[in-house]
């Protein structure tokens, strides 16, 4: 880890002089955290992080549309970062729907090993009182004022790190470490098999449950790369008149529907809207359950082939998987 | 491929016994185990296949579930009437999932429809003609021969998959690389008249009289085939072809894996040879082979 | 908002299955609705009156009409209510009669259709805006591409009415198949006679710019206004110097199987197709010619007596703009060498019929005598084979080539006056002579040209001591027969070409699987395509004789001119429409559009926008379905109009 | 006896709309249960528009545009037949019964299929609302009369 966070430092020291910015993980409110830091000046490349806590999909940062000029960058900065093999992912989507530009981008790669869920610490200790933690490959140790806490760090990855199929990062300008090999063929769709296991009544409930919880914050909407329509989204508008701002079962479902419609296709399963979510609501479920389907009928995972058209934007005059 | 089911079907058991004795040797010879199907069934022949659908199916069907349960992949079948038989009703179970679901439900048949059946000229077309060429011993470069196909070894072509079904070539290439003398001609497809011999023999001692003048006037010193009843029709019945067309043919008529086993350096009668009507001694004495 | 609600009785078509009263009734209660009235017959002029004199009187701004289907009488109801001032789009009709009362038969159930039915209509038609069609101009040239007898003859049409017409054709010289035919039925006037003056009034009327050996690039633009690129290829003759004396092409010691005449005989690497060849001058194929591959030989150019051989030329884009466009791009026979029991094409004497049309011809290969490929001789027995590659399901080929029959017979009569003492023999399926004057024709080949039909199919040609056997039955005789020939004719079906459909691709009109382009509507619109402006004539659309491509080329040509007749071009209204303060320029609309009606326009602020063209923009609405904001929308079918309409059925309760 | 199902049919204007006309004028008689959305095409269809309908209370969808190769606008359908493949399979994975929504083909000439179709979907939804399987909201029910659903009156006062 420590290997790597220094060659990331040489790294973005030698990237920096060919970009206005650079984005990457810094130190977090505590040991348990990081959070997202845009390097403009030489100085601060120090403040860079590279650990088992960095699951933030940076590549939210990256649609212009998303922000307005001027917010984040200016239309013709030139921008570094760090990716993920999964958040490289949300890139490769980026670039086939024409929305960044790969010629203003500078992309450093990984190999991941997945990322620490904290909150699945929650119950064994205070995972916000935490002010150190010890971690090795295979073990974390993590110390409050009062108590002390030690996991094994595979039990304690996310789901999506569990079922993870690109360890490295996919499309990149400079690429440090060695590239991770998966070891065995992982089905990439266990969570939405879970789910599928239930009957269709008890899965309505399932759902009407989650989404009688949901408060409308639209932190998923917010934190997704590919929801870039910024404040033209259909969830905001009137006109035409898809959805209420009222917050109710009925009307919740409607809204995580349409997201998950506009997500079909395009969804590259990063996870950041579950994460993010207050209410703990599995909403990475609908759009994943897309992806499955979409991949069993045209053989399609966004965001995995550069310039490949997607299967919603194509067709065949005969469809070998529809009859 | 080296391992496959075995189906004679009843003529290789009896009226082309040397059918079956030739093929058994060139495979033998070319590396290939044939296991004969235990308890195999009659393919139905024609007789089934007018009669009725199911029928001809369910008793094709019984014999590759034979082979299912013995674990054989493929089947080979060097009779193109069995092959046919068995062809059919394997496309049959395979389009229709019903059909097969029925089978296995009520007559306990259960056959592999990932598995191939072949007829012996499309099995030994799957080899390499090194292959072949490494087993000749015997040089048959002055035998000139033409291959005669007949009407079910590449038809109907949906069905079948191989070769050209107006101007076949499969088995030319085979016997080519056996070191043979192979002949173009353009009655490689034609209708020998097959059971119409029985029910109405001038029309066949018609059509049978004209290959055999085909293959006269093409040069060929001997019919190469592949089917027990093409056989039969232009050996057996030449006597009688002769008197109705008034002509005189005394062509030797020769199962192709004979004529393949002569390269290999089987002797005639190991061939099965000596039993043909029309004798082949004086061709093979030409062809400078012993027939002891 | 005021809507009026007129439910129609039609006679009792509607009112015997559904209470139309009560249908009225419950349209009062919906939000909205200011009046609402049945009509015995709205369509009729007192209906028509009533519903007039409701919008006047109660000012009205949306109508709700339950009658019968839109497709019947929609156009209608827009007229009542431009007459009564209102914007024709304001008005929904609810299809009471053919999706209601006449399909069933419990009363109160239909009833309550009908009341859903009205409930959506007027859920939609309160969301309905007014609606206005734009203008184009016209451009008033038209492209003619293929120089055929079709292309000719619409290309004669249109200049004749005074209107500026180019025409493009692939090959160096316009005539197309129809100058490779001897003569023609039924009348068996020569074709060359016929066709060559026509090439020439082409080529010399003063309204039409021939380029030949040339092809269209690229399309763009819609109806009036196409832009088209047309690449000129390099001919390496200066066609201004060039006065088709025609020493170089007896010079040139290189051979190719001459084109024209199908493979007949040779021509050289610089060659005129045809003595009547237009324009008369002669191109050097490039991929033979010696000079254009290693600078050697060049004699065309010292022989030249005009200094014409231009080696160094080069291909030449023009950029041109038209109005229409018509395809007049012909056919070609299929590929019959996949009939293996014809030999697959090993036999020199079984030629196809357009061989057959050359060696009859009088400046064919052989001089108009005939006589067969392999040794030269004159052949006694001449065999023609019908529906080879027509009517054929198992090689891939359904359909009736539909010119097979009667030229076959004119086979036989020219075969007999050339040769008296030949025999002719037709193999056929069934004799189609349809037209005028086509069934006196083959009966006269019969009769008075002692031509020997055959009914059946041959199943195997093969030779037989230097003479070709053909084996086949005759199902009037219910026999097997065998025909020793000299020569066989196989009447090859027509099919279209690989070269129409990659121009369909760039023209996005559409085609069918043989490669014949489709028209609009197999019986109302046969010339025209599925893209507006581009018109389709000859038998790039069908197989078809001469008689009937001329009459469809100067369908064709009537219809330009109707088209081109317009200074100005009024667009549907219903198409799609950017939102461009809520277009976040994904441009998935575009990639999705099929009629290339989408473009990026560049806001002041540097952003780009999706901007839909109406005059290309169809309405078909996939960029409204793939649109992420919803800032794309099909005027007409909105998607707060789709909503506002199933919710007028959701929310409201059933009586 | 139960209520009639009220299903939502979305067709295009150009086969299926001009098919069911034809059935119409050939009168082949129907149950009352489908209430037609005409629209130019079935490309015209937004996933979400068949997904309002079952969820705010239709018993069932269906769906019919030309035969693939046959759209009016060249290659509409085949867009669509992808978008509502996904939907279906997608619908049980929120609870909702697919067996609700159904597309299908029918061309103009058709009339006769739009029958036979209208018939068995109508039975089909018939069997699912009688054991009340599979309606997007809690508990099922019956008509969506007497149901709350997300379009209220409000979208109605204009």
């Amino acid at each position: 880890m420590s290997e790597l966070l220094n060659e990331l430092k040489e790294k973005v020291a030698g990237v920096l002089p060919k970009v206005t910015c650079f984005i990457g993980y810094g130190a977090g409110f505590d040991p348990l955290r990081v959070a997202p830091v845009f390097i403009r000046k030489t100085e601060d490349i120090d403040r860079l992080q590279w650990n088992r806590f960095c699951v933030h999909n940076l590549a939210t940062y990256l649609p212009p549309h998303k922000y307005p000029p001027g917010f984040l960058f200016e239309a013709d900065e030139k921008i570094g970062i760090l990716l993920k093999g999964c958040d490289s992912r949300s890139v490769v989507q980026l670039l086939q729907e024409g929305i960044i530009d790969r010629r203003k981008l500078v992309i450093i790669g990984l190999p991941c090993w997945g990322m620490i869920d904290v909150t699945k610490l929650q119950g064994r200790i205070d995972i916000n009182k935490v002010n150190r933690v010890e971690l090795d490959e295979q073990t974390i140790m993590v110390f409050t004022n009062q108590a002390e806490v030690s996991a094994d760090v595979s039990e304690l990855l996310y789901d999506k790190c569990k079922a993870c199929q690109h360890p490295n990062t996919l499309i990149y300008d400079e690429f440090m470490g060695e590239k991770r090999e998966l070891t065995k063929d992982i089905e990439p769709f266990t969570q939405v098999s879970q789910l599928e296991q239930m009957g269709l009544s008890a899965r309505a409930e399932f759902w009407d449950k989650q989404f009688a919880r949901c408060i409308r914050c639209k932190a998923c909407r917010n934190v997704c790369p590919l929801c870039y329509c910024q404040n033209q989204c259909l969830l905001d508008t009137r006109v035409p008149h898809w959805t209420k701002e009222r917050v109710d079962a009925q009307s919740n479902r409607w809204f995580h529907l349409i997201r998950a419609f506009h997500l079909a296709g395009r969804c590259t399963d990063c996870g950041e809207c579950a994460r993010v979510c207050p209410m703990n609501i599995p909403i990475n479920l609908l759009p994943m359950k897309m992806n499955q389907e979409l991949f069993e009928l045209f053989n399609w995972r966004a965001g995995t082939r550069e310039g490949e058209k997607p299967p919603l934007m194509s067709f065949q005059l005969e469809e070998e998987k529809i009859s | 491929m080296s391992k496959l089911g075995y189906f004679p079907g009843c003529s290789l058991e009896h009226s082309a016994l040397e059918y079956d004795q030739s093929s058994r040797y060139v495979c033998r010879k070319l590396g290939i185990e044939l296991v004969e199907l235990p308890d195999w069934s009659c393919c139905g022949a024609h007789a089934a296949h007018h009669t009725q659908h199911k029928l001809a199916c369910a008793l094709s069907a019984r014999n590759l579930s034979i082979a299912t349960t013995l674990g054989l992949g493929s089947v080979v079948a060097p009779c193109p009437a069995c092959y046919s038989g068995l062809k059919f009703a394997q496309t049959a179970l395979k389009n229709d999932p019903q059909l097969k679901e029925k089978f296995k439900n009520e007559l306990k048949l259960d056959c592999n429809a990932e598995g191939k059946v072949f007829s012996l000229v499309e099995l030994l077309s799957q080899l390499a003609p090194e292959t072949l060429k490494a087993q000749v011993k015997v040089d048959l470069g002055e035998l000139k021969v033409v291959a005669y196909y007949g009407c079910l070894l590449v038809r109907p072509p949906k069905l079948v998959q191989f070769d050209d079904p107006e101007n076949p070539s499969s088995m030319d290439d085979l016997l080519t690389a056996a070191g043979v003398q192979m002949l173009p001609w353009d009655y490689k497809v034609q209708c020998c008249g097959a059971v119409l011999a029985v029910s109405n023999p001038d029309i066949q001692l018609k059509l049978s009289g004209d290959i055999l003048q085909m293959a006269k006037l093409a040069g060929a010193e001997a019919v190469a085939v592949a089917c027990p009843l093409c056989h039969a029709n232009l050996d057996l019945r030449q006597a009688q072809i002769n008197k109705y067309c008034g002509s005189k043919f005394k062509l030797p008529i020769l199962y192709f894996t004979q004529v393949m086993g002569l390269a290999f350096g089987a002797s005639p009668k190991e061939l099965g040879i000596d039993k043909h009507m029309v004798a082949a001694g004086p061709l093979l004495s030409k062809a400078g082979i012993n027939q002891a | 908002m005021k809507i009026g609600v007129f439910i129609c009785h039609c006679g009792n078509n509607i009112s015997a299955a559904v209470g139309v009263e009560l249908v009225a009734r419950h349209a009062l209660r919906l939000p909205g609705v200011v009046c609402a009235h049945t009509i015995h017959h709205a369509c009729s002029e007192p209906g028509q009156l009533l519903i007039q004199k409701c919008i006047r009187e109660k000012g009205l701004n949306r109508v709700v009409i339950g009658a019968c289907s839109p497709r019947v009488h929609e156009a209608t109801f827009q007229r009542v209510l431009v007459q009564a001032g209102l914007n024709p789009y304001l008005l929904e009709l609810a299809n009471l009669r053919e999706q209601c009362s006449w399909v069933h038969e419990d009363r109160e159930a239909a009833t309550r259709k009908a009341i859903d039915l009205i409930d959506m209509a007027v859920g939609k038609v309160a969301r309905l805006q007014p609606l206005l069609s734009s203008k184009v101009d016209v451009n008033k040239r038209t492209l003619v591409i293929g120089g055929g007898i079709a292309g000719i003859q619409a290309a004669l049409d249109v200049a004749d009415s005074g209107h500026e017409v180019v025409l493009v054709e692939r090959t160096p010289t316009i005539g197309g198949n129809m100058a490779r035919m001897d003569k023609v039925f039924p009348t068996l006037d020569c074709s060359a006679c016929i066709l060559t003056p026509k090439m020439v009034e082409l080529a010399t009327h003063p309204n039409i710019t021939l380029h030949t050996y040339s092809e269209v690039e690229q399309v763009s633009g819609f109806v009036g206004n196409f832009k088209v690129q047309i690449r000129k290829k390099a001919r390496l003759v200066d066609m201004e110097k060039c006065t088709g004396c025609g020493a170089c092409t007896l010079k040139c010691p290189i051979k190719a199987p001459a084109e024209f005449n199908l493979g007949l005989d040779k021509r050289g690497a610089v060659y005129i197709p045809f003595p009547q060849a237009v324009p008369h001058i002669p191109v050097i194929d490039k991929s033979i010619c010696t000079y254009v591959l290693k600078k050697k030989c060049g004699l065309c150019q010292k022989i030249c007596p005009t200094d014409a051989i231009a080696f160094e030329q080069q291909d030449e884009v023009l950029e041109e703009e038209f109005g229409a466009i018509i395809v007049a791009t012909g056919y070609e026979l299929m590929d019959w060498t996949v009939y293996g029991e014809y030999g697959h094409g090993k036999y020199k004497d079984v030629i196809t019929s357009l061989q057959y049309e050359r060696i009859l011809s009088a400046s064919g290969p052989t001089g108009g005598h005939i006589r067969r490929p392999s040794d030269g001789k004159e052949p006694e027995v001449i065999a023609i084979i019908a529906c080879v590659g027509s009517r054929d399901a198992a090689h891939g080929r359904p359909y009736c080539s539909s010119v097979c029959c009667m030229y076959s017979a004119k086979y036989a009569m020219l075969t007999r006056e050339h040769l008296p003492n030949s025999r002719v023999y037709i193999f056929y399926m069934d004799i189609r002579a349809y037209s005028k004057m086509y069934e006196e024709f083959v009966q006269r080949a019969q009769e008075k040209y002692g031509a020997n039909y055959v009914r059946g199919r041959v199943s195997k040609v093969f030779e037989r001591n230097g003479r070709l056997v053909l084996q086949g039955a005759d199902t009037l005789l219910g026999q097997p027969v065998e025909l020793e020939a000299d020569l066989v004719v196989l009447a090859v079906g027509i099919t279209g070409t690989a070269s129409t459909i990659a121009l369909a691709k760039k023209l996005n009109i559409s085609h069918d699987e043989y490669g014949f382009l489709t028209e609009s509507h197999p019986k109302l619109r046969p010339v025209e395509s599925s893209t507006p402006g581009i018109f389709i004539a000859g038998a790039c659309q069908s197989p078809k004789d001469i008689p009937l491509t001329v009459a469809q080329a100067s369908s064709a040509a009537s219809k330009v001119l109707g088209l081109i007749s317009h200074d100005k071009l009024e667009t549907s209204p219903l198409v799609a429409e950017v939102n461009i303060r809520r277009c976040v320029g994904c441009f998935r609309c575009l990639d999705v559009c099929p009629f290339s009606a989408i473009e990026e326009q560049v806001l002041r602020d540097g952003s780009k926008v999706a901007r839909v063209n109406p005059a290309l923009c169809q309405g078909c609405g996939l960029c409204s379905a793939i649109c992420p904001p919803a800032a794309i929308a099909l005027s007409g079918f909105t998607d707060d109009q789709l909503i506002s309409q199933m919710e007028g059925l959701c929310s409201q309760n059933p009586v | 006896m139960q209520p009639e199902p009220r299903i939502i049919g979305f067709l295009c204007h150009w086969c299926s709309y001009a098919g069911a006309d034809m059935a119409g004028t050939s009168r082949m008689k129907q149950p009352a249960s489908v209430r037609i959305v005409r629209l130019p095409c079935t490309g015209r269809i937004n996933p979400l528009l068949p997904l309002k309908a079952l969820m705010d209370g239709a018993d069932g969808v269906l769906i019919s545009g030309c035969h693939p190769g046959d759209c009016h606008y060249r290659e509409g359908n085949l867009y669509a037949r992808r978008k509502l493949e996904l939907l279906h399979r997608f619908l049980p994975f929120v609870g909702i019964e697919p067996k609700r929504l159904r597309y299908v083909w029918v061309s103009a000439s058709e009339g006769a299929r739009w029958q036979t179709i209208v018939e068995e979907f109508t039975q089909q939804v018939r069997e699912l609302n009688q054991t009340l399987e599979g309606y997007p909201s809690e508990g099922g029910k019956a008509s969506f009369s007497n149901e709350d659903n997300v379009s209220s009156s409000e979208d109605k006062s204009f």
